[in-house]
């Protein structure tokens, strides 16, 4: 039982990163409305946020905003201070993310003035009526 | 979900007062948390995408309090493009400057041929403190132009 | 080594992109020169730097003078300087045919236009350059969301196709961004070459193998590999003209590249991972590709829709040829990704000139083609007899190599594939060749009412270069092969 | 088509769940991400930089080309977002 316990405590965040990932990858690919196949990508970017920032915690670690005078004169223990690469990795991303869904929005505006909605067989449906 | 863009337009909503009220009392002291986090960025969480998205966001609540044109008549399109530019201007202007002046390129330490009395490693120090200043321009500009962009659907005259 | 010639090249569209947003805006005719002199540095910039590398070779660089493993590493090469040219004439000459397409098409919204053009080719040149698992993700997501941009610039069906390629794009770049996030928890480093160090250690952990395959698929949905191509044709063909004679010669191969630099970096020969099936799997998978993309090509009944199977088809050729992994295979796919990208790009201007002046490119559209715009239409034939692979044509050459490569690792599939595609090629362009040339019937001949009708110049020109250097690469393939691509690929590949 | 994506989403899922066995622990310091690259950054970055703030000066200084393209992807949306909304009346999508 205590083995299982340290097992989940272990794997835990990667365990729920995954179930996540699955939520958002199966709204971009099986829904049908527009709107959420982008909420199902901006899941799947916190899903991936939340992995990578998994892999730089440090048990008991503490924010790497260090005291620079103390630093210069005695130097830092490592493991007291969390992982910084990842959430520098993750600031970036974010961004990304939000530029990619800025964009798709923009798009999705057009989307809706040209065919007056935003479910996918109506569009379709209203591009076959217009091709005959 | 159906939403026409044209009579969304028409119809903008009954002015507030203490929407109006509360947010003009706050959009000063949200404009100077954002600049605090921007020069704050060395010594504290934040930098120039943060501080950037927050001065952004003074601006675009203005206009969802006062509408979509106040907030273009409080801070002039042409401005904001031109601020935006410049903000990218700065960090990429920095960067191949560091280059030019004989280093690599980003490497602020390199910069310390144009002005000697500052040592490389504040050079270094320095040079994100000036790349974050123009991240945030950059950045704010940006989000109140996408604002300004959705909210009119293009037309950049009326809107939320 | 101090020299920063190699980031002028992307420096250069890069600034010129945001003088262009201050002062382009008011003055429309400050647009032209500006891009077309951005451009024009890169290019000879890049033919500079070619020649340096070939003299001292490979660079190292390290972007703020921080050593490789913390900093970021670019690499310069024999490879990635020969892609850094490619990419800085192509979008130079295709720059010359976007500007009459853009002002006919987007009127005021010009210099958005070209805004995200030049950062697209400054995005593309970073990717080429790069040697940073996670800096590779940020410059393809800014390569994606500029072409995103481009595309939803169209008309009709364009939002909804830019919309699609929004959803696939994420996935794909979303897989790799995954991918690299498990290789930076298995070795706790981004440099490509400081991951490969510590590969063999993790042989035969089931998270490497689901890393590695993560970052390939995010690729191959990024460059339409064919169970996963379906936003492309749509994507390509609703973009706006001007865009896509940059768009659709260049990201596809840039891709493909990006492909054989992380095999170069990870998959070292000796590495168990292409003594399994997998490799022959991956080429089935390439020859199936071929095949079902070349079909679904005959379908077509536009030239432009046409032509974006055709892509399809021929990144099957690439990444076939790429895991063939051996000597002739790699050669023809490096050599391939330049013939290629020249080989669209001349297909493209010819497409973009034919549709200026008759508005559709429907096939029942191109009668009498030939007598209306002869120029164009012997441009149009010369990349159509590369496409398929007609002897003095630089289309031949690398095809050469390819079967060479399949014979050689005994990968039947592939090669009847290859030869397959080449045929129905042949069909494909001989019909449209037949509707341009013989038109409706017998009842206007002698009549002289057909008048000649060129496209402008900005296009016409570009096109009739492109056509001729379709010839001079294809005669020149014997230098460029011994003197350029044996010395990009790495020593552990070769023999 | 649902089910396609159904399967494909619960392939995925199954290979990243199965993988998750060779990671290290969560919040292990000895995992290989926190033992490589980051303790340089963890030691030496305010020696080398003078930024108290590890995150800020990787960000700025060590990754600072990331930055640079970071700005230059929402600059692209900014302008993206123009391109794609601001059409003259004339050639106006038909609703």
């Amino acid at each position: 039982m205590e083995q299982l316990t340290s097992e989940i405590l272990a794997k835990y965040n990667y365990w729920i990163y995954v179930v996540l990932m699955m939520i958002g990858f199966y709204a971009m690919i099986g829904k049908r409305n527009l709107v959420k196949k982008l909420i199902g990508m901006n899941i799947f970017q916190t899903a991936i946020i939340l992995f990578f920032v998994s892999t730089g915690a440090k048990a008991g670690g503490k924010i790497p905003i260090l005291n620079k005078y103390e630093v210069l004169e005695h130097g830092v223990n490592v493991n007291s201070i969390v992982n910084p690469l990842p959430h520098v990795l993750m600031l970036t991303a974010i961004v990304v993310g939000v530029s990619v869904t800025g964009v798709a929005l923009a798009v999705m505006i057009r989307i809706y003035r040209k065919y007056g909605t935003l479910e996918e067989d109506e569009i379709l449906q209203k591009i076959e009526e217009e091709n005959g | 979900m159906r939403i026409d863009f044209d009579s969304a337009r028409d119809q903008i909503p009954q002015r507030d007062m203490i929407v109006e009220t509360a947010i003009r009392l706050m959009v000063p002291f949200i404009q100077l948390y954002g600049l605090y986090v921007i020069v704050h960025g060395h010594y504290s969480p934040g930098g120039g995408f943060q501080g950037g998205v927050v001065l952004g966001a003074s601006v675009i609540m203005l206009g969802l309090a006062y509408g979509m044109p106040f907030s273009k008549a409080y801070l002039n399109e042409g401005t904001s493009i031109v601020m935006a530019n410049i903000g990218a201007l700065i960090f990429t202007g920095v960067a191949a400057l560091c280059a030019f002046v004989g280093g690599m390129f980003l490497d602020y330490s390199a910069l310390q041929t144009i002005l000697p009395f500052i040592s490389p490693v504040d050079w270094r120090s320095h040079g994100i403190f000036l790349v974050e200043v123009g991240v945030g321009m950059g950045v704010m500009m940006i989000m109140v132009s996408i604002y300004w962009d959705m909210a009119s659907a293009g037309k950049m005259d009326e809107g939320l | 080594m101090n020299s920063n010639l190699h980031m002028y090249i992307l420096a250069a569209p890069l600034l010129t992109s945001f003088f262009l947003d201050i002062f382009g805006r008011k003055k429309q005719g400050l647009i032209a020169p500006f891009v077309l002199g951005s451009l024009a540095l890169s290019s000879a910039l890049a033919f500079v730097v070619l020649g340096r590398v070939l003299e001292t070779g490979p660079i190292s660089y390290t972007v703020g003078a921080w050593l490789p493993p913390w900093g970021i590493e670019l690499l310069v090469d024999p490879l990635s300087g020969l892609m850094l040219l490619l990419i800085a004439v192509v979008a130079l000459i295709a720059s010359f045919a976007a500007l009459p397409w853009v002002r006919k098409e987007l009127h005021d919204r010009v210099h958005l236009f070209f805004i995200l053009y030049l950062i697209l080719v400054a995005g593309l040149m970073g990717l080429v350059l790069t040697a940073d698992a996670f800096n590779l993700y940020v410059l393809l997501e800014i390569t994606s969301i500029t072409t995103y941009g481009l595309i939803a610039m169209g008309r009709g069906r364009a939002p909804l196709s830019s919309f699609n390629y929004i959803i696939m794009g994420s996935i794909g770049a979303s897989f790799y961004l995954l991918g690299v996030g498990y290789l930076y928890l298995l070795t706790g480093t981004l440099n490509m070459a400081d991951i490969a160090q510590f590969l063999p250690a993790l042989q035969g952990s089931f998270a490497l193998g689901t890393a590695l395959a993560f970052v390939l698929v995010g690729l191959w949905i990024k460059m339409a590999f064919f169970p996963l191509h379906g936003w492309l044709p749509m994507a390509y063909s609703q973009a706006p003209s001007g865009a896509g004679v940059m768009i659709a010669p260049l990201m596809t191969k840039v891709t493909v590249y990006l492909m054989l630099r992380l095999m170069f970096s990870f998959i070292a020969p000796g590495f168990s991972m292409y003594e399994t099936d997998l490799q022959s799997m991956i080429v089935w998978a390439a020859a199936i590709g071929i095949i079902s993309a070349s079909a679904l090509a005959l379908g077509q009944r536009d030239l432009k829709k046409m032509l974006t199977y055709i892509i399809v088809a021929e990144v099957g050729y690439m990444v076939g040829g790429a895991w063939l992994i051996n000597e002739p295979g790699i050669t023809g796919t490096v050599l391939h990704i330049v013939n290629d990208a020249l080989m669209t790009l001349c297909l493209f201007l010819a497409a973009a000139a034919i549709a200026y002046r008759t508005g559709s490119l429907k096939f029942e559209n191109l009668t009498n083609l030939y007598q209306k715009m002869p120029l164009t239409m012997a441009a149009f034939t010369v990349g159509a007899f590369a496409m398929i692979g007609v002897p003095p044509t630089c289309g031949f050459f690398s095809k050469w190599y390819l079967l060479l490569g399949g014979i050689e690792a005994g990968q039947w599939g592939y090669v009847v594939a290859l030869v397959f595609s080449s045929l129905v090629n042949a069909i494909l362009f001989f019909r449209i060749i037949e509707y341009a040339y013989f038109g409706k019937g017998a009842d206007d001949h002698g009549h002289a009412a057909i008048e000649r009708n060129e496209a402008p110049l900005m296009i016409l020109c570009p096109l009739l270069l492109v056509a001729v250097a379709l010839i001079v690469v294809g005669l020149s393939s014997g230098p460029l092969v011994e003197n350029l691509i044996k010395l990009a690929i790495p020593a552990g590949f070769l023999g | 088509m649902k089910s396609l994506a159904l399967v494909a989403t619960l392939v995925t899922g199954a290979l990243l769940f199965y993988s998750t066995g060779d990671f290290a622990e969560w919040g292990s310091a000895d995992s290989p991400p926190n033992q490589h690259v980051s303790v340089h950054y963890v030691e030496k970055a305010v020696e080398e930089t003078h930024v108290p703030n590890i995150v800020t000066a990787v960000l700025g200084d060590y990754r600072g080309y990331d930055t640079m393209f970071e700005l230059v992807v929402i600059y692209c949306a900014g302008t993206g977002v123009m391109a794609i909304l601001r059409r003259r009346e004339d050639e106006e999508d038909e609703s």
